[in-house]
């Protein structure tokens, strides 16, 4: 099996959509010829032609309503937002239309065909700007789903399952791992679900929850817990909405205990949203208050970064806190 | 990029170099101006498009009475703007895409969405193709080709922009018509879609209706240019203005402009220059902020009466018929206005289907919990009651009180 | 003391600040010699001039953006967003940077002079578009002050409050009280505090949680409650951020039961934060789980408005669900 | 509204009715174009500019390598550009305001920014006045009326409207210049800003550096238009297209314009035409889209060149000066580079200070948590320990083990 980066996996799922599907196209700020600003859909242009893929004026706004209409005429867009932060002038095309498209019209019309990728996440000294994690405000729009990938392997098969998936897709990449993040990736098609999470590490004493970048962290810190003797059994959630609340559920079931990490500021991340939700389903199992160890109430930060990540040892600590409580 | 001269003088340009010119074809009297041709229009075609218009402002009259009579909760009029929708519509080819900002029932009804189907979206009852689930004037079509009403305005917009480019890669031949008013056009969305638009060469229609006001705010106070016309020239998009309450002109405008946009992949930009005659809605009240007179001068300018007046002219309609028709019209109206408001509402399932193609096991949870409360206040939610197992009826334990 | 609605209400504090201070402007769609479409601002312009009071182009990012660069000015623009619906267009402007001009810039600059004013909320056979309860959008982002006021008492004193305060608020209005809520206001010029919830009833059994027109019907939940022998301790949160931790957590140690309840959906709306925080802080008090009475996870509907609201009928259920636990 | 004549066949504008000149004084050769005016530039005036943009060019080469070496984490050149936006700074008055994109550092510089101001921001240290908060570039100087940078591109420009609005009502004779590339003004909120500054008449001057790239996307494929001027047309506002590596042209233009905006209210557009001949920025190379050919073209016209031979030709300069400013500015961007890199980096409070106007109670336990934090594993946090409590010395006990 090849070896690959997070963005040769996704370039490589483009290709593959594309080749597949006439009616898949590409496009956003610089994607064309360039093939975007992390090239992640490099050489598409040559292959598919400039009419498949290519640069739309800078205009975030435009391009997801341009993408709407695509999909609704019957097309299967993937437009690129060049930074996730950059996402909000389509905020409204995005929450008001997508979200509504096929319930206001009684599902004569849909938007289904529309998957919006968008580089997310903090780590790379982007500062404010360059490393939001907004998973949360698309979280609270039902209509939408939203998935982020931890690896390659999960980014060509998440991707894939979005583009083809009957809702649209906001897939966030998490972009520090665009070339650090290497892994064996098949050559040819696949699909992994959407709206199942993966418990990707068993254990018995407490249940951590994250998506991404942060998979990444988890697993750091469950080397030092594991070194204490803590086991720990780690979920990447996946799809944030509609999420796999029964996966969750029925971990924290067995251990009694829940830790979830996003680098989101705290206050309204969706973290609460799974907190608030075990501890519903889970109120008599519960040994511990559900920790949430986040980002903080502020703007992502500069030179103080590593300061406000929610990194391996403030998760670690809180394993520890959580098991002494 | 054409630039070509230099100026070795500081001269701004101010825009005052050239003015636009208002197509026009007939006159209010029925009449062509002196040395205008009228668009190929036979009669059937012109009667169709003038049936649309009557039964535009029919079911527009008889709908706000509704309203005010407290059968329906809210109503939007297309009165005084028959001529630039309709015209428009008209002239494209019935299975091109039209998007539509809300005061656009005419193009359904030229297309021919029928009486009940009107009355059904405007009562949200079962057979509302939207099910129930948006304002009134909410319609929607895909059997006609037109995308379901969005109250937020401008985001058809840049959608219009991209469907056509759908369709033109479908390479079937169509292409979109966005309606819009003038006030909607100082969205950001509008900026966008033309000039993506423009680059991409897309085969859409852009379609203002300048009708003055955007609720309260006078075109005056929604930008200081000579209306929306010459932004065509910031995006090297052909435009042409027109008199909106002139069918012909309309009509003819609008037929050149989809060969632009059809056979040269050329997006087109036509501000019809109209008025809205009637409220901004049924929540709105216009004695607040313009003058009787001033409506009294547009109430002249009727594009029914100018296009009946040329029918007549030519033959194609009388007065005789004008009386049969409006009656006709309004007895439907009153019919169906009967048949949807006496039906049920849609089921309560539809609350949490098309959310997504399948229903999540989150929101089967949440509508299953749903269920289990309206059977024990089933009076407290008849609607919701009405669509639940036939043999549910009201219990009467100690529970219930509440749902007095 | 003279009785006014809650528009009247609005009305007067705008009418207050601007006569106090030459530096306060209203202005958005309609809002000039109209008035507003539900004529908050009647009569400003014809008392303060057309240069104070005005109508905007119908752009919500461009009215966004022109209000962060006045109140940078030092101005202190007072900006209505016709309906909370359509806030989206503005979602980039407020976001990044309304929110973070203070931060980002070191306190060169600030727009605390902002206050967004914007009706919210359904009951009024509103649809999509005409209903949604935005607040959960903009209490993830630090940086932000989100007030709701519950009546016209509450409406005028906190709007003075949000005019005046040194950090930009979003104002949001219960559209459905505009009219239907009435009370005493004082003529004269007072604040309410911004970050402070008010306990409304005091009581042993549940404390219940919510703001703006949803106090109304926790009222009414109340009443069935009480006559069921539960008594119950009502908090309305009237800041959403940042929110009044303390004042929640010190009912719930006493109640050990907790209900929250709001309209936006349930999946990440703001309930959902007070119920990971709360459950956290008061762990080993709580003796049943944290209930969220809830819209649902859908866009706001039509016809079935009554069936998709979280009515009375609903709480009271929950509270009874809550004391069974 | 203007409308005035009326058309009867339905005839299209296509914008290729009206040509857009440029405004043109300086040759490449440093000599005026035949009949130009030179606008009045004293000597002193004319140095201080020609310094600024000497001492931009310096700045940005110098750092550029310093980002290479690793010493930086980012930077974005304004080279190439220096005469635009310089050109436009000293035609203002010194307490205009000023909001940048971020490609403007010259403006700061003729204001007088000190390198080491530009310095502390780029290293984001204590000094910084942004606090470390914001990536390298995103300079800020409330003394200087320079607005904090911030990278949503086009947000400032209707913030810019705005802000010219309330000098406006204060009547102290100040007007706003707010600068974008001809990227940035594909933005909606391009649209809203330069509309609402027609409608309410705000003392603003809209300057778009058009260098015909948005990192890799051609203006070609930005807009189908003539550049970014037409589109004033459809605001009706003054507009004036202007070479803009052509200071004297660059300069007459905005002096011009800026008596439009301050003594008229008048919002003005000014496109100006130049090129950047740097990458996009550090992350960027621009070999992927454009050729080396097209680069040496403009290279060639380079506005320092053009404007020391100006200089040269009145004897307000010299080849001698221009070694000898060079060195100085050299070793100045050195010598305080090395001062601000080995600054220490902002205190931790400064975390979740400025998100309010006043820490709030949840920041402050988030902060005193982080402390905690921090104490137990200083070594793993070397910038947040070292503005704690200087007594604070990494600990050694069983917990710790994770922070190597
Ligand atoms: C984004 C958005 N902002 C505000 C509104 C509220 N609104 C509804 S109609 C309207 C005026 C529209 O005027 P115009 O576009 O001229 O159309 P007309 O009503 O004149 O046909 C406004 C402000 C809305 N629906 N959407
Ligand atoms: C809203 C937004 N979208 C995208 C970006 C990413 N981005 C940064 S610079 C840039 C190109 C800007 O081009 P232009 O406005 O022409 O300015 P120039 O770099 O040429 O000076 C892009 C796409 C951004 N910063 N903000
Ligand atoms: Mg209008
Ligand atoms: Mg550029």
């Amino acid at each position: 099996m090849p070896t690959m980066n997070m963005l040769q996996a996704i370039n490589n799922a483009l290709d593959i959509a594309m080749a597949e599907d006439d009616k898949v196209l590409c496009f956003g700020e610089d994607v064309g010829s360039f093939g975007g600003v992390f090239r992640a859909t490099s050489h598409l242009q040559e292959k598919y032609g400039r009419s498949r893929c290519f640069n739309t004026p800078l205009v975030e706004q435009g391009i997801i309503g341009f993408a709407n209409g695509l999909a609704a005429q019957g097309s299967v867009p993937v437009a690129e937002i060049q930074f996730a932060d950059y996402i909000y002038p389509a905020f409204d095309q995005i929450v008001n239309e997508t979200a509504k498209f096929r319930y206001r019209s009684g599902d004569l019309f849909n938007v289904g065909g529309l998957t919006i990728r968008a580089p997310y996440g903090g780590g790379i000294a982007g500062g404010h700007y360059h490393s939001q994690s907004p998973e949360a405000y698309f979280a609270h729009t039902p209509g939408l789903k939203v998935v982020v990938p931890r690896d390659p392997y999960q980014a060509k098969g998440l991707l894939l399952a979005s583009i083809r998936d009957a809702d649209p897709v906001i897939f966030f990449e998490p972009k520090r791992l665009y070339r650090a993040s290497t892994g064996e990736v098949p050559e040819e098609d696949y699909q992994l679900p959407i709206g199942e999470a993966e418990v990707t590490r068993e254990g018995a004493d407490i249940t951590l929850v994250g998506w991404g970048a942060q998979m990444e962290v988890i697993e750091r810190a469950v080397e030092l817990a594991e070194k204490e003797g803590v086991s720990c059994e780690v979920i990447d959630l996946r799809t944030i909405v509609p999420w796999d609340e029964d996966s969750v559920v029925e971990s924290v079931l067995k251990t009694g205990r829940l830790l979830i990490t996003h680098e989101a500021p705290l206050t309204g991340g969706f973290a609460a949203e799974i907190a608030a939700t075990v501890q519903e389903r889970c109120f008599l199992y519960l040994e511990s208050p559900i920790a949430r160890v986040t980002g903080l109430d502020t703007p992502f930060p500069l030179t103080l970064e590593k300061e406000y990540l929610p990194d391996h040892l403030k998760i670690f600590e809180a394993i520890k806190a959580s098991l002494a409580f | 990029m054409t630039t070509t001269t230099d100026i070795h003088s500081p001269d701004f340009l101010a825009g005052d170099e050239f003015s636009i010119p208002t197509f026009r074809l007939l006159q209010q009297d029925g009449t062509l101006f002196d040395g205008a041709v009228a668009p190929e229009l036979g009669r059937d075609a012109a009667r169709r498009i003038y049936h649309a218009m009557v039964a535009t402002r029919v079911l527009d009259e008889r709908m706000m009475a509704a309203q005010r009579q407290g059968r329906l909760s809210f109503y939007m009029q297309c009165t005084g703007e028959e001529a630039a929708v309709i015209g428009a519509t008209a002239a494209l080819d019935d299975a091109d895409m039209i998007m539509a900002q809300y005061r656009e029932q005419g193009a359904l009804m030229y297309r021919g969405f029928s009486f009940d189907e009107f009355m059904n979206q405007l009562f949200g009852n079962e057979l509302d193709y939207g099910k129930g689930r948006q304002m009134p004037i909410h319609y929607g079509s895909r059997k006609l080709h037109y995308l379901t009403i969005s109250s937020p305005l401008a985001t058809q917009i840049p959608q219009a922009t991209g469907f056509a480019y759908g369709q033109k890669l479908a390479g079937e031949g169509q292409c979109t018509t966005v309606f819009f008013g003038e006030g909607a056009a100082s969205e950001g969305d509008f900026h966008a879609a033309l000039n993506m638009a423009a680059v991409h060469q897309v085969p859409v229609i852009f379609f203002c209706r300048n009708n003055g006001y955007a609720i309260s705010t006078p075109s005056i106070e929604q930008f200081a240019a000579d209306g929306v016309a010459p932004r065509a020239f910031g995006y090297r998009m052909h435009v042409i203005r027109v008199d909106g309450n002139d069918i012909l002109a309309v009509y003819a405008a609008t037929q050149a402009a989809r060969r632009l946009a059809v056979e040269h992949n050329q997006p087109v930009l036509i501000e019809a220059m109209t008025y809205r005659l009637a409220a901004h809605s049924s929540s709105d009240d216009p004695s607040g902020y313009r003058s009787k007179k001033e409506e009294e001068a547009w109430r002249e300018k009727d594009p029914l009466l100018r296009m009946r007046r040329w029918l007549n002219d030519r033959g194609w309609w009388s007065d005789e018929e004008e009386r049969e028709c409006q009656e006709r019209l309004r007895r439907e109206v009153l019919e169906t206005m009967k048949r949807a408001q006496k039906r049920p509402p849609p089921p309560l399932d539809s609350l949490v289907t098309d959310v997504y193609a399948d229903v999540t096991p989150a929101l089967q949870r949440q509508l299953d919990t749903l269920k289990t409360h309206i059977r024990r206040y089933p009076e407290a939610y008849p609607k919701g009651a009405m669509s639940l197992d036939p043999d549910v009826s009201p219990r009467d334990d100690a529970d219930d009180k509440g749902g007095a």
